[in-house]
């Protein structure tokens, strides 16, 4: 069984997301790198149950609990995009510095 | 007299806080029902604390014995006792502080700072004279430890709100700020510093006590151990340093007094007053009952230290006193002379030191009180303190000019009042320390304790003859002044009439302490504590 | 298998999901005027939620529930008490803020009791999947929340930070849990407390311990995970604020230390020194930052990161010297427990503040106390019990944790101790800071704006329970050390 | 009644071989303590009711001295014929076991002789005050601290410890301040009164080390049994005996002016003349005296090595300071030099072993220097000047004055039969037989310059032509009573011990002194020794003859009066040999700048570290906020992407809004983290 490249797989991805976090100024992308880190979280734990094989599927229950929650996330982002959007007529995130010292 | 061998002293300590509340409910402008609330609740405890002494045996016991005592469990989880009681130690420090209490209020009946606020004051008067209180007479170290630093706060306030509103150049601020502001958060810090490490100190012994029973915060306990040689070595030498540290800045002691000089002069009257006269005594109290029984042979080694301390206070507070040109900022450093003596006095380690540690501090409370309540009347009438602008008061205000020569002689020792008692015992006591202490050390205090004395006179004459004698300056000449007016006789003579008795017949105090310092002494200087100094040197 | 579920252990939390709906159907049918209906339910069914708390501590029997997976034992109730009263006081606080702001009222407080439902899931949560699923559902709501001030570009980009910031924080928390899985292939404390033995020296195990401690070192804003913090906390409204610094934060304490305590005992040679770091680090530059803060708010957001770092300081000692673990746990949430309280009073007093004298600028505060004495008084009282000054509430929780540290003993929390001591005597100054402009410094020449409209019912009443409980517990700290008890009864029996 | 009884058993054994025959004075003696009160009861009254009265109160001071005389008359004669030995003490407080004080009275030769001094010549200054003050400034003042003067005298001279030796004399010093400052509006007046105090206080650092020192050797400070143990030969006390002596010593050169610490008295001259009278001459300062008379049992058998140095202390004063009377023009500063000189004879005989001898001169010079003060004050009322220059001619407008005035310096030059001429010799005779033979002759050219000073006073005083202001006038009789009570005891009281003579029932002075607990063992001649006598008589006659000589003529003008003078020696005189600038100029030298430096170092070392500290915390705050957390990140970030630019590669993206910086330093945080701890396992 290789579960080896499938971490890897979810390292990269994860990584992916981590980077394109820090450098996209659009929030709609920044939430789209979250979506990918948190798939990545769900192909670790599905390759582990693979692994495992623990009596009830854990892993499989915690990934599914990930999906719905999120989906919660996305939810909220979009929300908050919208407000900010309304407000500033852009999603730009590198403008939202107000409040430095 | 059941229910007062057991709610007496918790009555006088807890009367004025309750006093403290019921004020609070009162409405602001009904002043006669503020006043007479503060004053009746303070007579209350006055009178409690004296019907104490009627009803304290005098047949002493042994140390580590105490009367009126209350111990009810408190903070279960750490073993910590509403564990309180009197003992000849206690007994007249207690009594002081509600009796000067009481004169605190009558002198504010009609003295009151800027900005007018009588009920925040009385408040806060009441609330420190609860924390006094309780210092003075808790057995139990957590119980200790929160009235020691409840009388923090109100004093913090008196002299932020009322305190001295001119501006000073401070060296490290770049621009001047009042003194008040800086005084009021320097004493605060000063006092915090010194009791974040005073409690690291008794955690410390607490969880040291564990290895012979219960861990235990109770004096009584922790004495007895101590008796036994439980706290030793590193651990005692760590545990004495962090408990000095807190203390010695309550003394204060040379060179953790800089808050001093400053808190005196910012702070209003009474706050003064209140602050020379009793809180001052919480630090050196605070050797007696906690630093001394419970870690005796640390205490020993530690005395010479102390002594050397001491005696720097004694002449280095005298020659600031000498380039003071603020009266009440001379006054002030004064204390720090004579709480040099009285720390000389337990350095000595001996039943004739600590007396005169004891009396020192009741003289040192009744002299430097009354000098605080003078200094802040003529301040009043002046509205100046600087010396170079006074001058012939005696012209102008007799009476209070020879009350202030009467004070002042008082407070250098002058034979046959109060203060020469204190002084004269501590350097008795430094000629002959304890058994083993290193006699050069002391003896040589004794000496420069001795000079001291002269400067003391060179500083109070000084102040007198700036102050008092001479011409009035031109400015004053057309001023009315009025002269010591009723509330200050009040306040004042007792004071006055209690000096001059202490001064021929301290027996009134020693009649209280004695026994019990004897005691203390044979208890916790065992043989074999002296016998250690003199092998280990 | 069976699953008998205990409703009556439930019931605190039933009580909520039944409040939140109320609220929600009643925000459906009442006309504006009368939404204040969905505020007095609010409350109505916090309060109703601790009734079978009462009722389930005097029966103090431990329920265990799922396999061990939910447990409603003593601890778990004493803190669903802490954050069923902190909530109960926020929302008295959000009641007069929301209502003169013209806010959505039933979306807030239904979003709010969310939240609150979350937390109360975290106290119980004994695996690694329902902790997660009641973390989120603590902090999403929130995400919202922080930006209820929808006209204000702060409050946007106080939402917007927080919001990525704690998916971030998130993600890396789940990428840790998952790698725990995948190394022990267990997901219920009790198991993996078992599993995890011996493995402190891998690698991945290491990883995955930190990004787990990283997650959480967020939710609690803990240095250096703390930069959200100070702008949220200005960006929000303040009673959001007050529940982020209280709830949200105790709600990540405890589950941080139960992950910690239950779950991974074997590990805490990688975890103790990782929280002695944390612990360091918040409390030095959450005082030293809130030294130079002239917005109150911002000052209490530093401040509540340096107090964060005093409450991990028993824990945390006791973990590295390895001994009389129990003790620091109950410390530590003791000081929590306290710090809950005493800070809502803070942020009550903030409001009412603000509310006076129209700024959140400390400046501007300037002579309050002359103004509003009562107000003042009660600004003291909480500045001053944060800064642990005797004898208000906050010495008692300095106490427990020097004792905790000192009980500990060995170099490493010495030094931990006497940098606690150092900074709690910095911590005095910046609180002083607040308590002098109000009383010290003289009022401004003109009155200040707004200072006729007098503090809301509901704000008085927030004010006098979290005051008398402040003082109340200064005077006789037993009443806080039976949280500690409890504490340690979990400490033993897990 | 304290250690009362055993004393009475000392005495007795005592008695057996040293012929001390006591009784124990009886009621008299047990009501003495009475002495003592009195005056601090009429200080009270005075102040509260004396500025009714005519006198301003001083009617209150006259009668408590009145009644203390009867006493002290009634212990006199009682000790004259049986003598008397009784001390009364109550305790005040007690340190355990091993440490009591006390206070009391103790009723022996050397007390009672000073408690009949004491009030009579007290008595008679005062009713002389009460003419002399009347119309001044504060009068019921001064009558209130004349009273604590006269009470606290009591209390130190009938001290049975040292402690109320101290308490007393530290009250007498307190009067002298006050009644030395009495003019307080001139500032000069209250510089005088500082001068005496802190002189005093300096001395009295000996004095309580002094009793610190003997007290704890013998136990408790009772002065009987120091002299019990001084004779018995107890060893602690004779291990401290020597330093213990010269402390105490050092304590009484302060009270009594022994050079160099005589700066004081001179100055003390500012204070009215009734209180120069009384106690910077005839009382107070003879305290110093008393004292060593008090304990000179230790210096009797145990500290005889001090001797010499006491000696040597007491005949630089009697000689040297003498010479100062010369030259000053002020007649109370004469007065006040010649009393330094007088002291210094005492104090001689005493180191001398002349206990008697001391003492005697003591009370003889009692008289006859109040009587010149009184007549010096009368005088100065007269002419409103303190100067000789405006003096001249006056036995014409006042012929009592001058008269007494006449019979006091006839006393003090030492002439037969006059009471100065006994007591000195007496001294001289002690000198001579105790083999201080050059001091004897010190002594008596001493004698011819004291003789040669009064000469000189009389002559510019009452000699010449008037030439002053005004018309001056005889004092009334309130003034001019109490000199002729004076002068009366100045003639005769010397035949009181002419040595070798008992007068019947009575016996003489040096019986009367020797009723102490223990024998004094003392030196006292046992006959008169004619050559010396005459030696003596001549000095002082050659004086007068000299100086009458030098000043017989009316001199005017200063150069007259400085004509005579030896170059060298004169201006060395008239700046008093620098001592008072040398004393000055090393107290403002020293003090003043350490007391600033002290002050300094509190404001800008201690304050300057605790403030430091304050401004260090704040810097840091500053730093971290303003440049860690909130700057930092974005630093971190653009030197990122400067290094990016420069690489040119994608990372330039970097250069984004803060979220992202926060994020990023979050997951750098997690990364370092995890890497550090990775690595270090």
């Amino acid at each position: 069984m290789l579960v080896n490249q499938f971490l890897i797989l979810a390292a990269a991805l994860f990584s992916l997301g981590v980077y394109g976090l820090l450098v996209r100024r659009n929030i709609v992308l920044i939430l789209l790198s979250v979506e990918l880190m948190l798939n990545a979280v769900n192909i670790n734990l599905v390759a582990f149950e693979s692994m495992i094989r623990s009596a009830d599927a854990t892993g499989q229950i915690f990934t599914i609990f990930i999906i719905t929650v999120a989906a919660a996330e996305v939810g909220i982002g979009l929300a908050i995009v919208l407000m900010i959007f309304r407000n500033r007529r852009s999603a730009d995130v590198s403008d939202l510095n107000l409040m430095r010292w | 007299m059941e229910w007062f061998d057991t709610w007496g002293l918790t009555l006088i300590v807890f009367l004025p806080l309750a006093g403290a509340l019921l004020l609070g409910l009162l409405p602001r402008d009904n002043e006669d029902a503020l006043k007479g609330t503060a004053l009746v609740v303070t007579l209350a405890a006055f009178g409690l604390s004296l019907l104490m002494i009627t009803q304290y045996d005098f047949g002493g016991g042994s140390y580590n014995t105490y009367q009126f005592e209350v111990n009810e469990t408190w903070i279960g989880a750490i073993n910590s006792n509403y564990h309180i009681g009197v003992d000849g130690i206690s007994l007249p420090l207690l009594v002081l502080s509600t009796f000067v209490m009481v004169l605190s209020v009558i002198y504010s009946w009609n003295h009151w700072e800027e900005p007018y606020n009588p009920k925040g004051f009385l408040i806060l008067m009441l609330i420190l004279a609860t924390g006094m209180n309780g210092t003075f007479v808790a057995l139990d170290l957590v119980l200790f430890f929160i009235f020691f630093e409840v009388v923090l706060l109100p004093m913090y306030f008196m002299i932020g709100i009322w305190g001295d509103r001119t501006p000073r150049k401070i060296p490290g601020f770049s621009r001047e700020i009042e003194t008040r502001l800086y005084a009021s958060i320097k004493f605060f810090l000063f006092t915090l510093f010194g009791s974040a490490f005073m409690l690291l100190g008794f955690l410390a012994l607490y969880f040291r006590s564990g290895e012979f029973g219960d861990r235990t915060f109770d004096i009584i306990q922790l004495t007895e151990l101590g008796g036994m040689g439980a706290f030793t070595g590193t651990f005692a030498f760590l545990v004495f340093g962090a408990m000095f540290l807190g203390f010695a800045v309550k003394v204060p002691m040379w060179p953790l007094h800089t808050w001093l000089p400053d808190a005196h002069t910012a702070a209003p009257t009474v706050g003064s007053v209140l602050l020379a006269a009793i809180l001052l005594k919480l630090g050196s109290y605070a050797f007696i009952r906690i630093s001394i029984p419970i870690l005796p042979e640390e205490a020993a080694s530690w005395a010479p230290a102390i002594a050397i301390l001491a005696v720097i206070g004694i002449i280095y507070g005298s020659l600031a006193c000498l380039a003071q040109t603020d009266m009440k900022r001379l006054i002030a450093f004064s204390s720090v002379g004579h709480m040099g003596f009285v720390m000389l006095g337990i350095a000595t380690m001996t039943d004739i030191g600590i007396n005169a540690a004891i009396i020192g501090m009741v003289a040192h409370g009744l002299i430097t009180g009354l000098l605080f309540f003078l200094a802040g009347s003529m301040s009043h009438r002046y509205h100046t303190r600087e010396m170079a602008r006074l001058g012939g008061n005696m012209k102008l205000m007799p009476i209070m000019g020879g009350i202030l020569a009467f004070t002042a002689m008082a407070s250098l020792g002058l034979p046959g009042l109060a203060g020469f008692w204190g002084e004269f015992m501590a350097l008795v006591g430094s000629y002959n320390p304890l058994d083993g202490l290193p006699l050069g050390v002391f003896r040589t205090s004794m000496v420069l304790g001795a000079i001291g004395t002269v400067l003391t006179a060179g500083y109070m004459l000084y102040m007198l003859q700036k102050v008092n004698l001479g011409e009035p300056k031109e400015e004053w000449l057309d001023k009315e002044f009025h002269d010591v007016d009723r509330f200050e006789m009040t306040a004042w003579v007792p004071l006055i009439i209690l000096i001059v008795i202490i001064g021929f017949y301290p027996r009134i105090v020693f009649e209280s302490t004695t026994d019990t310092v004897v005691s203390l002494v044979d208890t916790v200087f065992g043989s074999e504590i002296t016998a250690s100094l003199n092998s280990g040197g | 298998m069976t699953w008998e579920i205990d409703y009556l252990a439930l019931a605190p939390e039933l009580v909520i999901v039944v409040t939140l709906l109320v609220v929600l159907a009643l925000d459906l049918f009442l006309t504006r005027p009368n939404k204040y209906w969905t505020a007095t339910a609010a409350v109505a069914g916090t309060a109703l939620a601790a009734i079978p708390l009462v009722i389930l501590a005097v029966e103090g029997e431990n329920v265990s529930m799922f396999e061990g997976s939910y447990v409603v034992d003593e601890f778990a109730l004493v803190l669903k008490g802490l954050f069923v009263v902190s909530a109960y006081l926020v929302l008295l606080l959000s009641h007069h803020y929301i209502e003169s702001e013209r806010f959505y009222q039933g979306e807030y407080y239904f979003l709010l009791l969310a939240s609150v439902l979350g937390s109360l899931v975290m106290a119980s949560a004994r695996d690694l999947i329902i902790l997660f699923i009641g973390l989120e559902l603590t902090t999403g709501p929130l995400f919202l929340l922080a930006g209820w001030r929808k006209g204000d570009a702060k409050s946007n980009e106080a939402s917007v930070k927080y919001f990525i910031l704690g998916v971030l924080s998130t993600a890396i928390l789940l990428w840790g849990m998952s790698m725990l899985y995948g190394l022990t292939g267990e997901i219920t404390f009790a198991g993996l407390a078992t599993a995890t033995a011996g493995l402190a020296d891998e690698p991945a195990m290491i990883v995955a311990v930190l990004f787990v401690i990283v997650g959480f070192a967020f939710k609690i804003s803990a240095a250096p995970f703390h930069f959200w913090a100070p702008d949220t906390y200005e960006g929000a409204p303040t009673p959001v604020t007050a529940y982020l610094s209280v709830n949200s934060k105790a709600a990540g304490f405890v589950a941080f230390l139960l992950v910690m305590y239950l779950a991974l005992p074997e590990l805490s040679e990688i975890w103790a020194p990782a929280l002695w770091i944390l612990a360091a680090a918040s409390m030095t530059l959450g005082n030293l930052s809130a030294l130079r803060q002239s917005n109150i708010v911002r000052l209490l957001a530093y401040s509540s990161i340096a107090q964060a770092g005093f409450m991990l300081v028993p824990f945390a000692a006791a973990a590295v010297a390895g001994t009389n673990i129990e003790e620091g746990f109950s410390a530590t949430v003791i000081y929590l427990v306290i710090y809950a309280l005493m800070n809502v009073g803070a942020f009550a007093t903030v409001i009412a503040g603000a509310n006076r004298t129209a700024t959140g600028d400390i400046d501007g505060w300037a002579g309050l106390g002359k103004i509003d004495a009562r107000l003042g008084v009660l600004i003291g009282i909480f500045f001053f019990s944060l800064a642990g000054i005797p004898p208000l509430a906050g010495w008692f929780a300095k106490f427990a944790m020097f004792r905790a540290v000192i009980l500990a003993g060995g170099t490493a929390t010495v030094v931990l101790a006497v940098i606690a001591a150092v900074n709690a005597v910095i911590a005095l100054y910046y609180y002083a800071r607040v308590i002098k402009a109000v009383w010290l410094d003289d009022a401004p020449a003109e009155v200040p704006a707004r200072a006729e409209t007098p503090p809301s019912v509901s704000l008085r009443l927030a004010l006098l329970i979290s005051a008398a409980l402040t003082i109340v517990i200064g005077f006789f700290p037993a009443i806080a050390t039976f949280v500690g008890d409890a504490s340690r009864i979990i400490a033993a029996g897990g | 009644m304290g250690a009362f009884s055993d004393l009475l058993l000392i005495a007795a054994e005592e008695a057996e071989h040293a012929e001390i025959h006591a009784g124990d004075g009886g009621w008299w003696a047990d009501t003495a303590g009475i002495m003592l009160i009195l005056p601090f009861v009429a200080y009270l009254l005075i102040i509260f009711f004396g500025k009714r009265l005519k006198y301003q109160g001083g009617e209150f001071a006259v009668g408590a001295l009145a009644i203390n005389l009867l006493w002290a008359t009634v212990l006199f004669v009682m000790n004259m014929t049986g003598g008397v030995l009784d001390q009364t003490t109550f305790e005040i407080a007690r340190i355990g076991s091993d440490l009591v004080f006390e206070l009391g009275w103790v009723v022996d030769g050397l007390s009672i002789m000073m408690y009949f001094l004491v009030n009579f010549v007290g008595l008679l200054v005062f009713i002389y005050a009460l003419g002399y003050m009347e119309g001044d400034v504060r009068v019921a003042n001064f009558f209130a601290s004349f009273s604590i003067f006269a009470g606290a005298m009591l209390v130190l001279v009938g001290a049975p410890n040292l402690i109320q030796l101290i308490v007393g004399w530290e009250g007498v010093g307190l009067a002298s301040y006050l009644l030395i400052g009495h003019y307080w509006e001139d500032m000069d007046n209250v510089k005088a009164g500082n001068k005496a105090f802190m002189t005093n206080k300096v001395a009295d650092v000996g004095l309580i080390l002094g009793a610190i020192l003997l007290g704890l050797a013998i136990g408790d400070f009772d002065f009987g049994h120091l002299s019990e143990a001084a004779v018995a030969g107890n060893v602690e006390l004779n291990a401290v005996a020597l330093t213990g002596g010269f402390l105490l010593f050092f304590g009484a050169m302060g009270k009594s002016a022994q050079f160099p610490l005589h700066i004081w008295l001179p100055d003390a001259m500012a204070g009215p003349t009734p209180v120069s009278a009384l106690m910077h001459a005839a009382t107070m300062v003879t305290a110093g005296i008393y004292l060593m008379a008090r304990v000179f049992p230790l210096f009797q058998n145990m500290a005889q090595d001090a001797r010499p140095w006491m000696i040597a202390i007491g005949a630089i004063t009697l000689f040297a300071i003498g010479l100062l009377a010369l030259v000053a023009n002020d007649i109370k500063k004469v007065l006040a030099y010649s009393t330094v000189s007088q002291l210094g004879y005492m104090m001689t005989a005493v180191a001398a072993g002349g206990y008697t001898a001391g003492l005697f001169h003591l009370f003889t010079h009692a008289f006859f220097k109040a009587l010149l003060f009184l007549g010096a004050g009368s005088v100065i009322h007269a002419v409103h000047s303190n100067d000789m220059k405006d003096m001249g001619g006056l036995r014409k407008y006042m012929p009592t004055t001058y008269w007494t005035f006449i019979v006091g310096s006839l006393a003090l030059a030492g002439i037969f039969p006059l009471a100065g001429f006994w007591s000195k010799d007496e001294i001289l005779a002690t000198l001579g037989h105790e083999g201080y033979t050059t001091v004897m002759w010190i002594a008596i050219a001493g004698a011819f310059v004291t003789a040669f000073y009064m000469t000189r006073a009389v002559a510019l005083t009452f000699f010449g032509e008037y030439k002053g202001h005004g018309k001056p006038h005889e004092s009334g009789k309130l003034m001019a009573r109490p000199l002729i009570g004076l002068a009366i005891p100045s003639i005769f009281v010397g035949v009181l011990n002419i040595p070798g003579v008992d007068w019947p029932g009575i016996g003489n002075f040096t019986e009367w002194l020797g009723v102490r607990v223990v024998a004094m063992g003392d030196y006292h001649p046992e006959s008169v020794d004619f050559g010396l006598a005459a030696v003596g008589l001549a000095a002082a006659l050659l004086g007068i003859v000299v100086g009458w000589m030098i000043w017989g003529a009316d001199r005017k003008t200063q150069e007259e009066r400085d004509s005579f003078a030896v170059p060298v020696l004169y201006p060395l005189l008239r700046q008093k040999y620098y001592i008072d600038h040398a004393a000055l100029g090393i107290v403002g030298a020293t003090t003043g700048p350490l007391a600033r430096f002290v002050d300094w170092t509190n404001t800008y070392i201690i304050d300057g570290i605790v403030n430091g500290v304050g401004a260090l915390t704040r810097g840091l705050g500053t730093f971290v906020y303003g440049i860690l957390d909130q700057r930092g990140v974005d630093g971190i970030f653009n030197g990122l992407s400067a290094v990016a630019d420069s690489a040119g590669s994608g990372l330039r993206k970097l250069q984004t809004g803060r979220i992202q910086q926060y994020a990023a330093s979050f997951v750098a945080g997690a990364i370092v983290l995890a890497v550090v701890f990775v690595l270090v396992s």
